[in-house]
């Protein structure tokens, strides 16, 4: 491994200074269950590392009039031990509470595994269905953008030199709002998703007022299936309907074949998880 | 080895109940700065890359993978190793039920599931089976099959109780 | 007389049939006699005045672990068979 | 438990004592292969190819050595060039040659992470950064990764040089290392009087051992070019034997020190590191400890070997089985020997078949060399078999267990290679079966989930080894006894072979103090491997523990001046047969014992053990629209001969079964095909997690083995041979279809339902 310097700047300012002093040859850790891996790997050669978690906006969760903001090196747990998280965003939790075992769940962040911008990330599913809001922070200040934008490809992301994660903003709705995440693993924990969906629904008189529907490992980065979360806007969300949004799904899936899982297996299970996260939101919702 | 002049760090840190300073290259995991610089070595290295739990310490009272922790973060935290779970007075009641019920066999993944399983029971005495199950999930051991280390951190809840 | 059963290479390699009879007072001594009947078998079976490497002889379904001096008294089978590696390679 | 009219009133034996070694253990306290520091001590890395096969055509180390904090590189030429002599007899095959070269590539790399050279610096990360700027220059050649590429007209040979020996003749540029052949009645006239003949193929996926540790070698080599060695290892005799061979050494000249073992599983028996730590030590006089990492351990150490198998039944009208038929095709992987005799040895233990035909091939591919894995080559061959076997019972409707029993292999019985079988126990572990709870148990075949539930059941087969063991015993001035052994403790052996001791001289398990020592310090002892510490180690401290009170008794009657006969000894009291007076306990007569201290020394050289039997039944709930299975019940049953110390014998068949449960459903090497192991991490190689398996419910059968005073069989490696087949009958009976491959993933189950409908 490249020897690096460890840097751990107190303030949003001082960070971007050393981000941008460094260039390529810096990376922002958050809880390390990534960006450590890859540098062992060689992934790349760093010549300074950024511990964030000493900014006070990093790892602060709180709640706005609109929003829930949690900072970007928040780990899992803080999440999925708040209550009033587990209530209002159970698809969030899904999410927070199985990415790696506890160890892992202690350190690592949403916020980490958004910028890691894995395809097959366990986080970044959950915040597209919930119209998550990046903060993002530069040499020219902060910046929002919707979260689905963050994934520019495998392991890229959309932040410029200089640039990190701050927090992570999820729009409050009224109660008729839920989500669920699942994702199809081979073992039961520890494991990297082979295929994996996050579906919201918003309810308003008795039909999907909004539905939103995320899938993950079914291609460069994880993808928001717009189109067929639209199948099902303003109809029941009978078993035939969410049937139709499942195939939709399916259709838009475009996996690869690799140890994880082959391409006809992964575009199946797209299926079969689209109408499980679906009927899960639903549930939730009280449908 | 770079025109990036790499320094170490003094880090003021608290191990096992004990204060210390130690001087850290600071691109060391955590795991390495216990073994090679603190010079215990109870905590194990399986995979280095967070996917065996054989390296389970507690840090600041949550369990964390030491091999996905830099060593310069040890700064100012407090950290619970295997080495500080038996008291001059005996074994904590974990390690006397993994005696008992014959929960290791080779030995190599017991501190880990002996520290996480520690965790576990400070904040919640009586799991069910599924539980403790799904708490250890990142622990792996290949001899056992988990049967007797299930046994065991009940065995010990209980008779913490 | 001691059933002997030969591993199939040397039955094929030197057509000896595939369960034969011979005597002896010890493993050196029936070989030596099998050797009479069956001239070349002694080569595939001892080597520097040892069971040869890699050979085993399983008498009355024990293998021998001392060799060509093991004594047969009221012995009914040997079979020599390809020894298996305990485990190392 | 079962147990058996022979069946004695032990005192320890039997009993669930704390292992001697388990305070180290729980604590952190005991020292593994990589805890060792010594002063002075330099770090070693090696450089590993990237090239599954390829010509080395120069390395050049200069700018590694002109690094700051380098102090030593090596490269093969620093190695000794071996010739091709075959070693020993049974504790060991291959060549000498091959050893090196797995070591260390001369010529030519043979699989992915196959070392090309060493460097040794001041710490690890200075040592991987030395070992990146060593530059090799390849040939790269086409590799082969499976046995049928291997095996394939034109392909690319792995050893030009190599003599094969095809049913005794002599074959160059072949992959095929050797083919053997076992023949035993008439075949062809059984298959044609045959009611139903039944023939499947499977193909079993390469897989690893996955202990926890991963290797790692230190060394001293001194100015009297005496080389002292510690390591994590099966076998300290068997790592003094490999390196002094590769370093061209006399065996004094090496002392290996065994450290803790972090498993093994028979994958710790071949040496990597200890030579190159060696080297590296002469070309500093300073100690040099190298250790893997997780991905070299995958990438570069002992695979348990792929291959395909295709076993072929004939029955007759009643159900009796009239011929068999095996052809056995495994991966040696780099260099020959898969244990293919192993395989004909296994593949149709647990029948009575009156004619049997068995081809087995030792096929080399570009992959590490394969190691011994836990009854090595038995499951492979018993997926097959026991494929066949629930077949033929689906087909008649047969009950499985019944099926067996009826053409159960017990003593008296001509196994395969011929030889008939003494005392073994497979008979009683069908019958534990069938009479088990979980047998008895409904299925519960429509669950809440709306998944589907299936049973399956499976029987396997291991030898037992025995061969060489050396125990030492010394009396304590306090009345207790020193037990020093060569054995490496893998799994609470120490516990067994004391509990054995302690049993003749009737004290306390914890009474006898037993520790594993250096090589020069006990005579030899090989393996902990074949499942025969426990039998052979534990039968040298029962010889001793003999000799031990035959001593007592000779320094009580100097001590009472009375003749020996005259004296008795039981349960750590040695006392005159006549005079009720005359009475010592140990401690009592091992205080100033008369003509010196009480010691004594025993070894043994042992057959068999008798082989161990064990039948497993699995429960599956699969989901058949992801394909995911689940193990929702599970029962291990096992002639164990006799259990000293049950808890681990308990553990030993969870282990087994947890392990076979992996390579079921999940685990393999997934290669790409140039060869490289594409999924060489604990993530997704994808061995059981807690949250993956049942608790294992366990029932030792106990079948005393004719071999040894106590009836101990090895109970480590027969219970890894059942889970695989008995997981795809379970599918089988689940959703009615035959997964003839592993890993039978989710993926494969899916595909599979869909060319069902």
């Amino acid at each position: 491994m490249h020897p690096f310097n460890y840097y751990a700047p107190e303030s949003i300012e001082e960070a971007s200074k050393i981000l941008e002093k460094y260039g390529e040859k810096a990376k922002c850790l958050a809880g390390g269950t990534d960006v450590l891996v890859q540098t062992r790997g060689e992934k790349f050669d760093l010549d300074a590392i950024v511990d964030v978690k000493k900014i006070p906006e990093l790892t602060e969760l709180k709640w706005t009039d609109s929003h829930l903001v949690f900072g970007a090196a928040t780990p899992c747990y803080v999440l999925y031990e708040d209550p009033k998280v587990c209530e209002k965003f159970p698809g969030i939790i899904d999410s927070a509470f199985l990415i790696g075992g506890i160890q892992i769940q202690s350190r690592a962040s949403l916020g980490g595994n958004l910028c890691n911008a894995s395809p097959s990330a366990d986080g970044i599913c959950s915040l597209i269905v919930h119209e998550a809001i990046c903060v993002i922070a530069g040499s020219s200040g902060l910046r929002e953008i919707p979260v689905e934008e963050m994934c520019q490809g495998p392991g890229r992301n959309a932040l410029e030199n200089g640039e990190f994660l701050v927090s992570i903003k999820i729009p409050l709705k009224d109660n008729k709002f839920s989500a669920s995440y699942e994702r199809f693993i081979p073992r039961n924990e520890m494991d990297i998703a082979v295929a994996a969906v996050a579906s919201s629904v918003e309810m308003q008189d008795g039909k999907v007022s909004s539905c939103r529907i995320a899938l993950a490992a079914v291609g460069p980065t994880p993808i928001y299936a717009q189109a067929a979360s639209e199948l099902i806007i303003g109809k029941e969300p009978t078993e035939d309907n969410i049937k139709i949004v499942s195939e939709k799904a399916k259709e838009i899936a475009s996996p690869i074949a690799d140890m994880r899982g082959t391409i006809e297996h992964r575009k199946d299970l797209i299926e079969v998880l689209t109408r499980r996260t679906i009927s899960k939101a639903l549930e939730r919702v009280g449908v | 080895m770079s025109e990036n002049k790499v320094k170490k760090v003094a880090v003021n840190t608290t191990i096992n109940g004990e204060e210390m300073d130690i001087l850290v290259d600071p691109y060391i995991s955590l795991l390495e700065t216990l073994r090679e610089v603190v010079g215990i070595t109870g905590t194990k290295e399986g995979c280095n890359d967070g996917n065996c739990g054989a390296c389970t310490i507690n840090l600041d009272g949550r369990i964390v993978d030491s091999c996905l922790v830099l060593g310069v973060e040890a700064e100012g935290k407090n950290i619970e190793t295997v080495e500080g779970m038996a008291t001059p007075d005996g074994l904590h009641p974990l390690q006397q039920a993994f005696l008992e019920e014959a929960a290791l066999q080779c030995g190599i993944c017991t501190p880990g599931f002996l520290v996480s399983a520690k965790a576990l029971l400070d904040n919640e005495p009586d799991p069910s089976e599924e539980r403790i199950r799904h708490w250890l999930a990142g622990n792996l051991c290949r001899c056992t099959g988990y049967d007797k280390i299930v046994k065991a951190v009940t065995k010990a809840s209980k008779e913490s109780k | 007389m001691i059933k002997i059963f030969l591993p199939y290479k040397i039955r094929e390699t030197l057509d000896v049939p595939t369960e034969i009879e011979a005597q002896g007072s010890n493993l050196r001594n029936l070989i030596d006699n099998i050797e009479g009947m069956y001239p070349g078998v002694k080569d595939h079976l001892v080597d520097e005045g040892k069971l040869r490497p890699g050979m085993s002889a399983v008498i009355d379904g024990k293998t021998t672990r001392l060799g060509l001096i093991h004594k047969l008294d009221n012995v009914s089978e040997i079979h020599f068979l390809p020894s298996i590696a305990g485990g190392r390679k | 438990m079962v147990s058996t009219p022979e069946n004695k009133n032990y005192k320890v034996i039997g009993t669930r004592p704390i292992r001697h070694d388990g305070y180290d253990k729980v604590t952190g306290r005991a020292q593994y292969g990589a805890d060792i520091k010594l002063p002075g001590m330099l770090i070693g890395a090696v450089v590993r190819s990237p090239h599954a096969h390829a010509r080395i055509k120069s390395i050049d180390t200069s700018e590694a050595e002109r690094l700051d904090g380098v102090f030593a590189v090596m490269t093969a030429k620093d190695l000794p060039r071996l010739g091709d002599v075959v070693r020993g007899n049974s504790e060991e095959s291959g060549s000498e040659k091959h050893l090196s070269e797995n070591v260390m590539a001369f010529d030519k790399v043979l699989y992915k992470g196959h070392v090309v050279a060493g460097v040794a610096a001041k710490d690890q990360n200075t040592a991987f950064e030395a070992a990146k700027k060593i530059k090799v220059d390849y040939e790269i050649l086409k590799p082969v990764i499976d046995v049928d590429q291997a095996m394939s007209k034109d392909a690319p040979i792995l050893h030009e040089d190599y003599t094969c020996d095809h049913l005794g003749k002599e074959v160059k540029n072949s992959n095929v290392a050797a083919h053997v052949r076992h023949e035993n009645g008439d075949l062809e006239n059984g298959f044609d009087k045959a009611d139903l003949v039944v023939e499947k193929e499977v193909d079993m996926q390469t897989v690893h051992q996955g202990y926890i540790e991963p290797h790692s070698g230190t060394a001293v080599w001194d100015e009297e070019d005496r080389v002292k060695v510690w390591t994590s290892t099966q076998g300290s005799f068997a790592v003094r034997d490999s390196v002094s061979k590769v370093l061209d050494l006399d065996v004094s000249r090496v002392k290996v020190t065994p450290m803790e073992i972090g498993g093994g599983f028979g994958g710790k028996i071949p040496i990597y590191l200890e030579p190159i730590s060696a080297v590296l030590s002469r070309k500093t006089r300073r100690p040099v400890k190298t250790m893997m990492s997780r991905t070299d351990v995958f990438d570069a150490t002992g695979p348990g070997p792929g291959g395909k198998v295709k076993v072929k039944i004939g029955i007759d009208a009643d159900g009796k089985i009239l011929a068999a038929y095996a052809d056995i095709r495994l991966e040696a992987g780099a260099y020959p020997e898969a244990f293919i005799e192993a395989a004909a040895k296994c593949v149709f233990s647990c029948y009575d078949v009156p004619a049997m035909k068995i081809d087995a091939y030792d096929v080399l591919v570009n992959k590490p060399s394969s190691a011994p894995y836990r009854a090595p080559a038995s499951p492979q061959v018993a997926f097959a078999t026991e494929t066949v076997v629930d077949e033929i019972c689906k087909i008649k409707g047969y009950d499985p267990i019944d099926f067996r029993l009826l053409n159960v292999a017990e003593k008296g019985t001509r196994t395969a290679l011929g030889p008939k079988y003494r005392t073994i126990g497979l008979k009683e572990c069908l019958e534990a079966a069938k009479k088990s709870d979980h047998w008895k148990s409904n299925l519960n075949s429509n669950p809440k989930t709306g998944k589907k539930r299936g049973r399956g059941i499976a029987s396997g087969y291991w030898f037992n080894i025995g061969f060489k063991s050396s125990v030492n015993l010394s009396l304590n001035p306090d009345g207790k006894v020193a037990l020093i052994e060569g054995s490496t403790d893998i799994g609470g052996s120490r516990a067994s072979i004391a509990m054995q001791a302690a049993e003749v001289l009737g004290i306390p398990a914890e009474d006898v103090r037993p520790s594993v020592v250096d090589t020069d310090s006990i005579g030899i002892t090989d393996v902990t491997g074949g499942s025969r510490t426990t039998y052979a180690t534990g039968y040298a401290a029962y010889n001793a523990a003999h000799k031990l009170i035959e001593e007592i008794i000779e320094k009580a009657a100097l001590k009472w001046d009375i003749s020996k006969d005259q004296i008795e000894y039981s349960d750590g009291v040695v006392k005159s047969k006549t005079d009720s007076e005359l009475k010592m306990t140990l401690k009592e007569i091992a205080d100033d014992p008369p003509g010196g201290p009480i010691v004594s020394s025993a070894s043994v050289d042992l057959e068999e053990a008798g082989g161990g039997f064990a039948v497993h039944i699995a429960d599956l709930e699969i989901d058949e629209e992801t394909g995911k299975t689940d193990v929702v019940n599970y029962t291990a049953i096992q002639d164990v001969g006799k259990a000293i110390h049950p808890s681990y014998v308990e553990g030993q068949m969870q282990g087994g079964a947890a392990q076979g449960i992996g390579w079921a459903l999940n685990e393999e090497y997934f290669m790409s095909d140039d060869g490289v192991m594409l999924n060489s991490s604990y993530l997704d190689y994808r061995m059981p997690i807690a949250l993956d398996l049942p608790m294992i419910n366990t029932i030792m059968v106990e079948v005393p083995s004719e071999e040894h005073p106590y009836g101990v069989r090895g109970v480590g490696e027969p219970p890894i041979v059942p889970p695989v087949p008995a997981i795809g009958n379970a599918i089988n009976d689940a959703l009615g279809l035959r997964l003839l491959s592993t890993p039978m993933k989710p993926s494969r189950i899916t595909e599979a339902l869909k060319r069902k409908k």
